[in-house]
């Protein structure tokens, strides 16, 4: 096996996304190092979701390849994405907000764990069995994210912070390849932040490759490898932290040209 | 003008402002600025009454006007051009500013009506050539004139505009921050939240730095300009 | 908050086995065996429907089809071919699945009122061939005759018997679905109901999801529906119409479709109040019916089951 | 636990209210009564049945107490609504037999309840007599007799149908085309239409339906018209057949001979009509045309003094439906004035002793071979004559 | 013996479809105007086609009012019923879902049939026609004059709502509700009052059916739930909220009926217009002009 293709878990190539006409996403390429920690960037409006959901299969793009691990990815379905060891958070909480912290995990071990639904409604010793290895494996992801405590509470009692690193557990439960998490910071506050940004540090340290879109910059310029900003649907720059900071093209993007 | 003291907002029970005092002086631009998710967007949905605050009060020319509901607001003077525009999207060009009278139409003949409306075309020429259009087949440009101008058809004397400049190409960004200027220089008072720092300080007198539901800077607009933390605030430290 | 413990289970499986006794000891209450019967296999189709619409957040008004599919399919081979009952049930079973399937792929694909339209079609169209297959069905007068039940020699020929069989039935199915419920299955199905992108995210196959539970309530409406043929002996398209599938929504919805015990909750009480209650009512007995279901709904978003919680939370406002 | 909580309290709610109403339902009787059970599809889709004959039967237990009872006895008459469901029916008679104890059960209304329930009044040996019209109520297929303890009073539709063809071929008339709701009642008289066709030489050449709740019939008639028959019947109650009249006298199709069903009995139909009744014949029984009987009709006085009572008390016109009630009520009053509530003997009586009853749709005469005891004279033919009946000879 | 050719007949299918179909579009517009403005179902909208019929029946033969002043109190009354069944039974509900207003409003359907039915008792009743019932000949087909004021009364309720959704700005605000419920709130308008008035509206529209319907059918207490299921299925036909859709979807479905039953058996004819809708939204998910676009845009 070639050595670079290795080297890439995602290959994005020429991807565009038009929603009736309009360009959300245009002529896009990068990669994403395998167990590296890649942030996308970019002011409001400029695509990093319509990216998100690409990859993870809500739709395809009107143009362009995915490749994870050298397989196209871009026409399947997104439950068929997350069996290949993609797994996701969101921008807006999505929760299962009526199970408990424990179900919502064992709920991210679907992709591994399967039963048929005979074989549970007469709950064979075989599903009996899975089950338990469900228990077991969300146990411990819920022990690695520091939820342990909190197991058997509903999922939306949770305050904003824990509700995030409970969506990032649940993502972690499939032992995905690559994790893509959407904005994991917005909306806490600085103590909260630091436990998301040192659980994503740890995260990676599992050797488990982080695509992330955030917003705040602390968080983006602490933790990642590499970043892409995009601007209008376009790759304005990609490249290290520090020659992220101090490129004029992200400075104006951000803080406005001339006005 | 307008006065907030104190006020506290959850969304979804997550709470997105923390006790945020911010004064609006009559005849004045006054800008918010931060990054995404600071709570600028829900301070302004706090003022028109799109959302209920839990704590604090907000006072508009000694009127507390804290629990009035959100279609009364625009009656008192105050009309928010909210975020991602928020057209009627099916309806057309002229349909859209015209709804923007709705609260007087009853009370006023159609002359002064059209008035407005003719003025409401003086502001953006571009609008009256797309006035049969369907307002959501419209540029995004084309779209935030229009939605500003449907905001000016409630007669505002406040008017809370909430990221303009948002997806939108930098010359048009030029243009509409123009014509803030001009409305303010023909006596509206604007409350305007931006993401786009540089351009919201340049046309501010006074400013309000958010960051995560805290005002953490507070100023002259030109000196904002130049402080560093705001550049922090922004790209991180 | 979800978990079916076993206590209550226990504490139902002997409300069940005690009623018909209880009930036969206070003479006016004496038929309520009679009508629990019915309740019981009302209960049947509700469970499935519980899963199928609170649980998977799929609203059928079909399901008296399914229900009649059972009746009739049992009726005819029972008593035009002379099959034996239990070989019919199971027939009829999977032909209902067959249909069930058939119907659901492309229906279920459909969301919001464009299922609950699609699902009412099926429901009249399949009422309609029940009316008009005067050869098979027996038309609008119905089919008499349909023989009842019996397992090696033991006839299920009175009340109590039979009761006793379609109770065994429900808590069959009740804890084949409570279990389902509580299994990875069952998650993925909550999951689905609260947030489609969320599920499929996790690797659930929302649609397969989908038809497999139509599917599976649409056997349980079958069973329902031969065991109903052959405790009454006797089947008519009416039992089948459009408004039955209605009652059947109404009776998820009252109960509270949320939770399984809804279903049980509902099918009971609404029986209770059309079979029984409402009667004293005479003239007034439509108005009353609406009333009660108007104010649950209004008053009792959650349903039946969510009283407790609501109590509590109202118990811990007033403190 | 909470779950454990509602269970309990669920079932205790139960048992308490089913206590409660039962409790206020029935203060404590002194004297012993009669009790009849009647079983009538009082609301719901066809009320037009249930309703006249749950109006008829308490009037008629009314008066009798009023009277004084049966040799002093009251009759207390219990009905349950049916609401036409199988479901219903089936429970309300078990009620009937093992809690209220009743000796004799009159309904119920419709063929198909009636059908679902026979079994059970078999099994638990009960008189009961239907007040539905398919003949299979009293016909067992696999012995050829009528069944035991199941009696009925209405004209079977092979009466009705008789008739007509009788009448067509009287004529000379045998291109027919036949109409029908596709209720029970429709398509039972539909089953009689086809299966006596060949019997009386008619050729049907046309066999169009609709729906209880139709709003246009044109769209068949149209079609009928299209195949040009002599003579057209129609099968159905309710709103519908007089749609059918209207559309068909829209579509210029008086000239052709219409025959409605002996459901078509009541003079509100004729109003309603507004004027496209005029012509239509109909298979009557007794107590639609009290007046059009000759003074020495056996049948005149008893059609013209419930037709009265009726009128008074309930102040709306007579459905024939009520008669079929009628009759019952006066068969079980005159077993139980006999022989007293013993059920068997009332069997035996109903099937030994009912000789000669006149009651409002003929005169009947029950045999241990014919439980509807009614001949082929229980229908006279009517026409509409300027907005009311006439006797069509 | 008179006879009629095959193109009459044909003919005379079609004009049937059309007046049984326009019932159906009018019952159906009436469910997309509340839908458009609230995504509700309203599965009581058929029992004001009841009871603007019966109420007809009590002002114009019960009380020998003229059909002048009968017909417009007739169809105050039905909107003062649209307002009360909204008042009293939608807007009390806090937490809505779809199910949960569907059994509302099912509730509701059961519950003004009850009282209905303690009014007017199960009879059906007449209305004479508005001109009279002498039939005219068209093409060997026949028309009763009470057809053309059917028709004549969708098309005039087609032409008031587009004047009244067009021009008016009441009706611009109903549709600016429909399209973003808090931009409507941000220009002033009370959204609550939208949803009160579009519950007026479409009760007031199933009033005119049931006015113009019960000369030809008759009316009694129990018809509403039957029309409901067919305007239903004519809304979703043509694409829920579109209402050139509704009226597509309610006169296809007429007319299918019509065909069908003269055609093919008149026993499943209304099996054929359900097969017909389960058949186009099997491949069009969205009915025939049920593009959320196009329906919203094309109002009229």
């Amino acid at each position: 096996m070639n050595r670079l293709a290795q080297e890439h878990v995602l290959d994005v190539q020429g991807v565009a996304m038009t929603f009736g006409g309009l360009m959300a996403l245009s002529n896009l390429n990068f990669q994403v190092k395998k167990g590296t920690i890649k942030a996308v960037i970019g002011p409001n409006g400029a695509g990093k979701t319509t990216l998100f959901n690409i990859i993870t299969g809500s739709f395809p793009p009107t143009k362009g390849t995915v490749k994870f691990k050298d397989e196209p990815i871009e026409n399947l379905k997104a439950h068929k994405i997350a069996d290949r060891g993609i797994s996701r958070t969101f921008q807006t909480i999505e929760l299962f907000s009526n199970m408990t912290v424990l179900e919502n995990v064992m709920m991210g071990c679907h992709t591994c764990v399967r039963t048929s639904f005979l074989s549970s409604g007469l709950k064979l010793p075989r599903s009996h069995r899975k089950e338990t290895e469900i228990l077991d494996r969300a146990m411990k992801v819920l022990r690695f994210i520091g939820l342990g405590e909190k197991i058997n509470e509903p999922a939306d009692s949770l305050a904003l912070g824990e509700q995030k690193i409970l969506e990032i557990g649940r993502a972690l439960a499939s032992e995905p390849e690559l994790v893509c998490l959407d904005e994991p910071a917005a909306g806490l506050n600085e103590t909260e932040t630091h436990v998301a940004s040192s659980l994503i540090k740890a995260i990676n340290a599992k050797g488990i490759t982080v695509l992330l879109v955030e917003h705040d910059m602390k968080v983006v310029m602490n933790i990642s490898d590499e970043i892409l900003v995009l601007n209008y649907g376009q790759k304005i720059a990609e490249g290290t932290p520090e020659g992220i900071r101090n490129n004029p093209r992200v400075i104006e993007a951000y803080l406005g040209g001339e006005a | 003008m307008l006065k907030i003291e104190g006020i506290s907002a959850a969304y979804h029970s997550i709470p997105v402002l923390k006790d945020v005092s911010i004064h609006v002086p009559k005849g004045k631009v006054v800008s918010i600025i931060g990054a995404n998710g600071s709570g600028k967007s829900t301070l302004l949905k706090a003022i028109s009454g799109l959302i209920k605050i839990n704590q604090g009060r907000i006072q508009y020319q000694d009127q507390d006007i804290t629990a009035i509901p959100a279609h009364r607001i625009v009656g008192l003077g105050i009309s928010l051009v909210p975020e991602g525009r928020q057209l009627f999207a099916h309806l057309s060009v002229q349909d859209n500013i015209r709804l923007g009278a709705y609260h007087y139409f009853k009370k006023s003949n159609r002359a002064e009506i059209e008035q407005s409306v003719k003025q409401a075309y003086q502001i953006f020429p571009i609008l009256e050539k797309r006035s049969k259009q369907i307002a959501g087949t419209l540029s995004g440009g084309e779209q935030q004139m229009l939605a500003i101008a449907r905001a000016l058809m409630g007669r505002p004397e406040l008017l809370l505009l909430d990221e303009p400049s948002m997806g939108i190409a930098p010359l048009i960004v030029r243009e509409i921050f123009n014509v803030i200027v001009n409305l303010n220089q023909a006596g509206t008072t604007i409350l305007l939240v931006e993401q786009n720092a540089k351009a919201a300080l340049k046309v501010a007198h006074h400013s309000y730095v958010l960051e995560s539901g805290n005002i953490v800077l507070e100023g002259i607009a030109a000196e904002l300009l130049h402080n560093p933390k705001v550049k922090e605030v922004y790209l991180g430290g | 908050m979800l978990q079916i413990a076993k206590l209550p289970i226990a504490i139902f499986a002997a409300l069940i086995i005690t009623f018909p006794w209880m009930a036969h000891q206070i003479p006016v209450i004496d038929h309520y065996a009679d009508i629990m019967v019915f309740v019981g296999i009302y209960c049947l189709i509700t469970i499935g429907l519980s899963l199928l619409m609170g649980y998977a957040g799929q609203i059928s008004v079909g399901h008296a089809a399914f229900f009649g599919i059972g009746a009739y399919v049992s009726g005819i081979l029972t008593t035009n071919y002379g099959l034996n009952p239990w070989i019919c049930m199971i027939i009829a079973m999977l032909i209902t699945a067959v249909i069930a399937l058939l119907v659901g792929a492309p229906s279920l694909k459909l969301k919001g009122h464009y299922l609950a339209m699609a699902t009412l079609a099926f429901g009249i169209i399949i009422f309609i061939i029940f009316n008009e297959e005067i050869e098979w069905t027996g038309g609008p007068d119905g089919m008499p005759g349909i023989p009842g039940l019996s397992l090696f020699g033991f006839k299920f020929d009175s009340v109590d018997k039979y009761y006793y069989l379609v109770w065994a039935f429900v808590l069959a199915a009740f804890i084949f679905t409570a279990n389902i419920i509580q299994s990875d299955a069952g998650r993925a199905l909550r999951a689905i109901h609260t947030s489609e992108p969320a599920a499929s995210a996790m690797g659930v196959d929302i649609a397969k999801f989908k038809i497999i539970v139509f599917v599976y309530s649409a056997v349980l409406a079958s069973l329902a529906g031969s065991l109903y043929a052959h405790y009454l002996n006797f089947i008519n398209p009416s039992t089948f119409d459009l408004f039955f599938s209605i009652k059947l929504l109404i009776m998820i919805a009252l109960g509270g479709m949320h939770n399984i015990w809804g279903a049980i909750i509902g099918a009971l009480l609404i029986t209770f109040l059309s079979y029984e209650w409402l009667h004293y009512f005479e003239e007034f007995e439509v108005i009353v019916y609406g009333a009660i279901l108007l104010l649950v709904t209004i008053f009792l978003p959650n349903g039946l089951v969510g009283v407790p919680e609501m109590l509590k939370s109202w118990v811990r406002r007033k403190n | 636990m909470i779950l454990k909580r509602i269970t309990i309290l669920i079932t205790i709610c139960l048992f308490s209210i089913g206590l409660l109403i039962s409790c206020a339902e029935k203060p404590p009787e002194p004297k012993k009564t009669y009790k009849v059970g009647a079983l009538f599809s009082v609301t719901g889709r066809t009320s037009f049945l249930g309703d006249p004959e749950k109006k008829t039967a308490e009037m008629i237990a009314e008066q009798i107490n009023a009277a004084g009872g049966i040799n002093g006895h009251n009759l207390e008459l219990i009905v349950y609504d049916t609401e036409g469901d199988a479901t219903k029916a089936n429970l309300a008679l078990k009620k009937l037999i093992t809690q209220d104890k009743v000796s004799v059960v009159i309904g119920p209304s419709l063929s198909g309840t009636s059908l679902a329930v026979l079994p059970l009044a078999e099994q638990h040996e009960i008189p009961l007599i239907s007040c539905a019209a398919s003949y299979k109520i009293v016909h067992n297929e696999k012995t050829g007799k009528p069944y035991k303890w199941v009696f009925k009073t209405p004209q079977t539709d092979t009466m009705a149908v008789e008739a007509i063809y009788r009448r067509l071929k009287s004529y000379g008339l045998n291109y027919i085309a036949i109409m029908s709701v596709t209720t029970g009642f429709g398509a039972s008289g539909r089953g009689e239409l086809l299966r006596l066709a060949p019997k009386y030489g008619m050729n049907i050449i046309a066999d169009e339906k609709y729906g209880p709740k139709d709003t246009d019939m044109t769209a068949q008639l149209t079609k009928i018209k299209g195949i040009g028959p002599q003579a057209i019947i129609n099968w159905s109650v309710g709103p519908t057949q007089v749609t059918v009249l209207r559309n068909r006298s829209d579509l210029g199709m008086a000239n052709i001979l219409f025959f409605q069903s002996h459901g078509f009995g009541s003079r509100k139909n004729i109003e309603l009509a507004a004027g496209a009744a005029e012509g239509v014949l109909a298979p009557l029984g007794a107590c639609n045309i009290a007046e059009l009987l000759t003074a020495y009709d056996v049948q005149r006085d008893v059609a013209m003094k419930y037709m009265q009572d009726y009128k008074t008390k309930y102040n709306e016109p007579l459905s024939s439906f009520g008669g079929h009630a009628w009759d019952a009520m006066y068969m079980v009053i005159n077993a139980l004035t006999e022989i007293g509530d013993d059920k068997v003997k009332i069997r035996d009586y109903l099937e030994n002793n009912i000789k000669g009853f006149v009651g409002q749709h003929g005169v009947f005469n029950y045999s241990a071979d014919d439980h509807n005891g009614l001949t082929d004279k229980a229908f006279a033919m009517v026409i509409v004559k300027d907005g009311d009946w006439s006797l069509a000879d | 013996m008179e006879t009629i050719s095959f193109t009459s007949q044909l003919f005379q299918y079609l004009i049937t479809g059309l007046t049984v179909g326009s019932v159906y579009a009018m019952v159906a517009v009436g469910f997309n105007i509340i839908y458009n403005v609230t995504e509700i179902i309203n599965f009581a909208q058929g029992e004001f086609v009841m009871l603007g019929g019966l109420i007809m029946v009590f002002f114009h033969v019960g009380m020998a009012l003229p059909l002048v002043l009968a017909f417009p109190a007739t169809v105050i009354l039905v909107t003062l019923v649209g307002i009360l069944l909204d008042r009293l039974a939608i807007s009390p509900i806090r937490q809505p879902s779809v199910l949960t207003l569907i059994i509302a409003t099912i509730a509701a359907s059961i519950l003004i049939k009850g009282i209905a039915m303690f009014i007017w008792g199960k009879d059906p009743f007449d209305l004479p026609a508005f001109s009279g019932r002498n039939p005219i000949t068209v093409m060997g087909a026949v028309i009763q004059p009470q057809y053309f004021w059917v028709i004549g009364f969708l098309i005039v309720v087609v032409i008031a709502l587009s004047i009244f959704f067009d021009r008016t700005i009441i009706g611009k605000a109903m549709s600016a509700c429909a399209d973003n419920a808090d931009a409507a709130k941000l220009v002033g308008i009370n959204v609550k009052q939208m949803i009160l008035l579009s519950f007026a509206l479409s009760a007031a529209i199933g009033a005119v059916a049931g006015v113009t319907m019960t000369p030809i059918s008759l009316m009694e207490y129990d018809r509403g739930a039957m029309l409901a299921v067919k305007g239903f299925g004519a809304a979703i036909l043509g694409g829920l909220g579109s209402f050139p859709g509704a009226i597509l979807g309610g006169l296809i479905m007429g007319a299918i009926e019509s065909f069908g039953a003269g055609l093919v058996s008149s026993g499943y004819k209304d099996a054929f217009a359900l097969i017909v809708l389960l058949a186009v939204l099997f491949f069009k998910p969205s009915g025939i002009l049920g593009d959320i676009e196009i329906s919203k845009i094309k109002r009229f």
